[in-house]
């Protein structure tokens, strides 16, 4: 079918996450992004609301009516308050949705239980590279086999939460091949020697968000930490990201309608000229582009995590989806900033860090050309 | 609950659509083109096919007593059914929306504000054996997008209206039976001076001026309608008199031309979408021949690249369509949003034919060609049922809802 | 230096040909488009004026002080007018270029001065091939050494001219390389047997330019007809090449130009909404866009000439111009249609003629990922 | 004759300025870009390599007594020697070009519109020893783009005029030694009751508002002033009480504001190519160290047709500055060209950061980078001197010149 209206129950959530953001997260953005991380306090009321219990099953503790499309729903809500805070409060992440869709039910029940009940603990997952331009596929971070299990060696970029990860998913090439075929994911403990979480990494935006570096030294992991040995775990991979594609589209596309509701509203209030400038049709048309672009980028999130909750392959979604969400995010923040002027570019108003969030976040999974690489090898798989 | 899937019901007419289109319109369509029109064969053979089938959307078939196929089969989703459908016919050819026997753009106003006896009069003329249309007379060399500017002009004499006038861009015009022509009683009065009629082929007064030759849309016949002591009976006063008197009324002319534009701008821009696949897929096909993957030219990334921007366009545009209908067939008020879908699909699609083109290389641009034609055909949807421009300002008149805004 | 201004000599001349263009070719240009050739009289006056004889070295029966800046500045004010018109009476074109740039004094001697003398006769230039997705450089059509000469086979397509050709300077591939090492410049004579020029293609706009397919069947040409085996023929093949990028990007540019002027006439006349629609602001800055965009594209194209007319290598400057000169005259000749609203639309006008023309014109020599090839041989060789 | 190449003499300075910008500038940006400010040690080293060097275009220097080094060269191309320096500073830092001590944007307004006792006594006070600054105060919190809406206000006193009001975003405006300052006799008088005034640091009245915390940009200091009841001596009016004497001659207070956009705005642009270039370069040297062409993915042919993009906007912007600066050069008009180039040049400069940015994945968001940095600094270059849409109505000015047109 086709629809594009929330059931009752997520229109009833995404009211309580309206009002938690404004309530709580909102107050706090500002500072945040000063201070270089969230209120820790924020954390507990998160989590005494339930909102991580979102897209996780009910069997392991999560809440079945609320899918990964309310997630992705949630998400929009509260990075459009500040997306620093989305990140920082996703404990359960993309780390938890690789254990649930590729995990036994030992790994399941070793790993998920203390990150939905304690809110200081996080599922980690390590994807981007710090060495070249490496690409999803394209690892350097090499899992070798030794004995029954895998020695680990390599270098992650930008994983979140690992300060507060009790487990890492890691993402590692243990066989050649092309795309996903061949790449392990593996479950590291975060008190195994061979890993080191390296020093918080700053980025232009995204303050409040706290990712690492982590370094992984013939890190020894057994046989038990590797995530489902079947045929389709490429596959699986694929669609694990697909969900982060999905919901930091969706982020993203929020971000940008932040910065953008904040020139609609300025363009009313401000005159030059005589007039209220969004009665200069220049600028008007200017806005207006923008906002169709992040009308269309979220529908297109809407449709890559619909395939996902109906357990479609969403590879070709998902990657159109992000590219799309990321243009229209990045370009509907400058040229927020565009129509206020001057006063647009100082730290006083929020729009100039829309504009370093939505730059930054577009780059969390990788560049546009990395994703049009997965989907090319999807699409197109080379003869 | 968020879902973007088609549902089987509307898979089913996308298919049967498809194949038509792919078996019967594809391989008349080139020389159509060329033409100007269809062949007979294609109204003998394709018409009765299609007979019933109503795009209920407004800018194709417009519905005659509701909608045929769609209404028989209890459908609630009729205005996602004319975006599935138009898609198809985007993709086949544009003009068969308009070359499809039948009230066409002239069966929506008459549908929603004729009196029962002039429904029952028009509608009845178009039925029966052979191919007969309807058309829809607004647009004047001098008022185009400003619709509220019309000078075609009319006056009452007795038991009849006398129109003198020039109406241009008429699809479907010369050989429609019967148009709806839109006049004023008195230009300064804009919208609220407005009169519509049904006048019909031959009237004493009516000729057709030019069939315009144009750039694409070729085999849609677009022609000028010239008035001069035009004399039309008073009951073909669409509504009667009664729907212009008091000066709120007087306003329904004017909105009679603006209301389908919730369900058929959505219909251009996804026929916008359906041209633009079309010159994708040929253009992805002549990839395929020309430089797949498996060829060892490093320049294949950066083509593929621009397959996936094309893709994401398209793919745009189409849920932006879906999302307007979608409001329509719920009742949910989407004037912005069929505006933001007409205004980007037709857009889009231009730079997909024009990439197409590009990519294509010399052979990009041989006449005769599909992406030949659909670089020519897709120019027009992003001017008619309101250009690019005019849904930017209704969008801003949207966004901007604590200022007044001025269309212009 | 740096100067944007025409010598005195050029800008007489300029004015020579603006009068030719205005009593000429505009009252052609329509009917020409419809009939599918110039009115051949037009021939004989543009030779009359010496047009044909700019570019063209002295010492060959040319004019000195018209180099070929000047005849870029002259194909702007021609293409303006009709572009067809300007592809019809290069009777000279890039053949003649290619023999003046590679060819030693006897093969000079015997294939220009025909050319220069004689209205109706020309010299082509072979390029575009028939089979695949070919580009400059990666060509299909083969030059087998055989005796002292070569054995040509190969299919050409969009030659321009190629009916009243004298000589067809035929691009092939003698020894496999990369880019246009071991590619050859052949003159072909026209009634050599193994020469067929094939039926008139037809394209959707330049509908007056002649361009024919031309078919090389075991042709054989002797060493006679090789243009220099100087071992830097592969630059002097790209020079002559990045000539015609020059003029082609200035053509288009000068198209653009046309279709603009007339949408920015008519948005000074035509009202709606109680103003000229230029009054409106969105409109106002859709058409100042592509004016900005035009302007830049001239300018790159004047920079890419001015290089080759210094002697240095224009491959970058050549390959950048014609790539953004294409897009921005596309773009123009497309938007203004736009400005017209449905009158643009019909054959009336000729605004849709230069948006035919213009689409077609971006492709004559290649598409935009065929000069980006060309490019990355040049600034990225291969390792 | 139509040639495109930089000349010999403006190579040297070319060559010398990147030379600098290179081994001095780059070293320190970063830290000044967190710190806000150069250290000391940057006006004791660098300031003295460029005394007497005027980049005349007014948007970096200014001229104190005409410009320096050019002007002892005897060169004709000063707008053009501007644009050249220009671009190589935006490429190593652009706050540099406010950085350097002198009259800064004060400089052009004194220098053409002061008297000569005026010239004499304010450029004078910025000689000697130790780096000393002006500044130029027009904006205002409402008052950005609408220049004629000043309401600072002015008001005669004896031999005193007494300023009330508030200017923001004045560049170097806390540590200027003196400020052109921008008031109104009357509001409602437009630019014919606007009044300018040099005023010094410390005048009693004048108060530096708060110091902006900025996105980028940010090794240039920009302030607020406030004017309470602050008292200038009556000589201190620039050009004195005569240049607003009369209805024409009332204009020339506003005619000084606007009158250096030709050469300033092809500077702005220029910068902005700069810190495009800048960006550029690093993105291409980090993909030859991470993807080159012997790599054998297939991707590096879509990221160098991205990279040849680049170059021709880039270029294309390069050439539109250089011909608004030749134009001016040879006393052209070039209001139209001069807006081109700064509507441009900011704008495709902005483009080129995202790109490279985003090609760079994660690696390009991190902090502390040049490309961070070019992505934050570019976007207020597409504000400041005149924002897009401004360059935008001024080319629709001379494009539709057969029609008024507002600058709304």
């Amino acid at each position: 079918m086709i629809s594009f209206q929330p059931t009752d129950e997520e229109q009833q959530l995404l009211e309580t996450v309206r009002r938690f953001s404004e309530d709580v997260v909102i107050p706090d953005a500002r500072e945040a992004d000063v201070r270089g991380e969230i209120d820790p306090s924020i954390r507990g009321q998160y989590c005494e609301l339930g909102l991580h219990l979102l897209g996780i099953p009910e069997s392991l503790g999560g809440i079945g009516e609320f899918t990964l499309t309310s997630k992705l729903l949630m998400e929009e809500v509260l990075a459009n308050a500040s997306v620093s805070h989305a990140l920082a409060l996703d404990s359960a992440g993309l780390g938890a949705q690789a254990i649930i869709r590729l995990g036994s039910e030992a790994q399941q029940q070793h790993c998920l239980p203390p990150v939905l009940e304690e809110p200081n603990k996080a599922v980690a997952f390590a994807v981007s590279e710090a060495d070249l331009a490496s690409h999803t596929g394209h690892f350097q971070t090499r899992a070798e086999k030794k004995g029954g299990g895998y020695v680990l060696n390599g270098e992650k970029l930008a994983v979140l939460n690992a300060d507060r990860a009790e487990h890492i998913v890691v993402l590692a090439r243990a066989e050649s091949g092309s795309g996903f075929s061949g790449v392990k994911a593996l479950i590291v403990e975060k008190d195994n020697p061979g890993v080191t979480v390296g020093s918080r990494q700053k980025f232009m935006g995204l303050n409040a968000a706290p990712t690492f570096e982590v370094i992984f030294t013939d890190c020894e992991v057994s046989s038990e930490a590797e995530l489902c040995s079947a045929e389709n775990i490429a596959q699986e991979i694929v669609q694990v990201l697909n969900i982060g594609r999905a919901i930091n589209g969706a982020r993203n596309v929020a971000v940008g309608q932040a910065a953008l509701a904040m020139a609609v509203d300025y363009a009313q209030e401000r005159e030059a000229f005589g007039k209220k400038i969004c009665q200069h049709q220049g600028l008007a048309f200017f806005i207006v582009d923008k906002e169709v672009a992040l009308n269309a980028a979220q529908a297109l999130n809407y449709k890559a995590i619909s395939r996902v909750t109906q357990g479609k392959d969403a590879t070709q979604a998902a990657c159109l989806a992000i590219n799309y969400s990321n243009r229209a995010a990045v370009q509907a923040t400058i040229d927020s900033i565009q129509v206020f002027g001057g006063a647009g570019f100082m730290k006083d108003l929020n729009v100039e860090r829309y504009m370093r969030d939505a730059r930054t976040l577009a780059n969390v999974l990788g560049s546009e050309a990395e994703h049009n690489e997965v989907l090319g090898e999807y699409l197109y798989p080379a003869a | 609950m968020i879902e973007l899937e088609i549902p089987q019901n509307l898979k089913n007419i996308r298919d049967m659509l498809h194949g038509l289109m792919k078996s019967k319109v594809r391989p008349l369509c080139l020389q159509a083109d060329i033409d100007g029109k269809y062949p007979e064969s294609f109204y003998d053979e394709i018409a009765p096919m299609m007979s019933g089938m109503s795009l209920g959307g407004g800018g194709g078939g417009g519905g005659k007593k509701g909608g045929g196929m769609s209404e028989a089969a209890g459908m609630k989703n009729m205005a996602l059914m004319a975006i599935v459908a138009g898609e198809e016919i985007g993709w086949g050819d544009p003009t068969f929306a308009l070359n499809m026997p039948g009230p066409g753009t002239g069966g929506p106003a008459l549908a929603a504000r004729g009196t029962p006896e002039q429904k029952e009069k028009y509608f009845g003329m178009l039925e029966g054996k052979g191919a007969k249309w309807a058309a829809y007379g607004l647009t004047e060399p001098g008022a185009g997008s400003d619709v509220a500017n019309i000078k075609t002009n009319c006056r009452k004499e007795g038991n009849e209206w006398v129109i003198n006038g020039r109406k241009c861009f008429i699809s479907n015009g010369a050989k429609a039976e019967w148009t709806i022509v839109f006049a004023t009683v008195d230009p300064k009065l804009g919208h609220a001076g407005q009169r519509v009629f049904v006048v019909e082929k031959d009237t004493p007064g009516l000729t057709i001026g030019k069939i315009e030759n144009k750039l694409g849309f070729r085999a849609s016949e677009t022609a000028e309608m010239i008035f001069e002591e035009c004399r039309v009976p008073a009951e073909n006063l669409v509504g009667g008199e009664a729907a212009y008197e008091g000066k709120d009324k007087a306003k329904e002319g004017f909105k009679t031309a603006m209301q389908f534009f919730d369900t058929s701008r959505p219909m251009v821009g996804i026929m916008g979408v359906g041209i633009g696949r079309a010159a994708y897929e040929e253009l992805e096909a002549w990839i395929k021949d020309n430089y797949w993957l498996s060829r060892p030219i490093p320049r294949y990334a950066a083509i593929r690249d621009r397959l996936f921007e094309m893709q994401q366009k398209l793919e745009a545009a189409r849920l932006l369509c879906w999302k307007a209908a979608w409001m329509a067939d719920n009742g949910i008020a989407n004037t912005k949003e069929a505006s933001m879908s007409k205004m980007y699909g037709p857009g889009i699609a231009m730079e997909v034919c024009s990439e197409a083109v590009d990519i294509m290389g010399t052979h990009g641009s041989l006449a005769g060609t599909i992406v030949d034609k659909c670089y020519r055909d897709i120019k027009v949807f992003d001017i008619f049922e309101g250009t690019h421009q005019i849904q930017q300002t209704v969008i801003a008149k949207h966004l901007f809802d604590r200022v007044p805004m001025t269309t212009g």
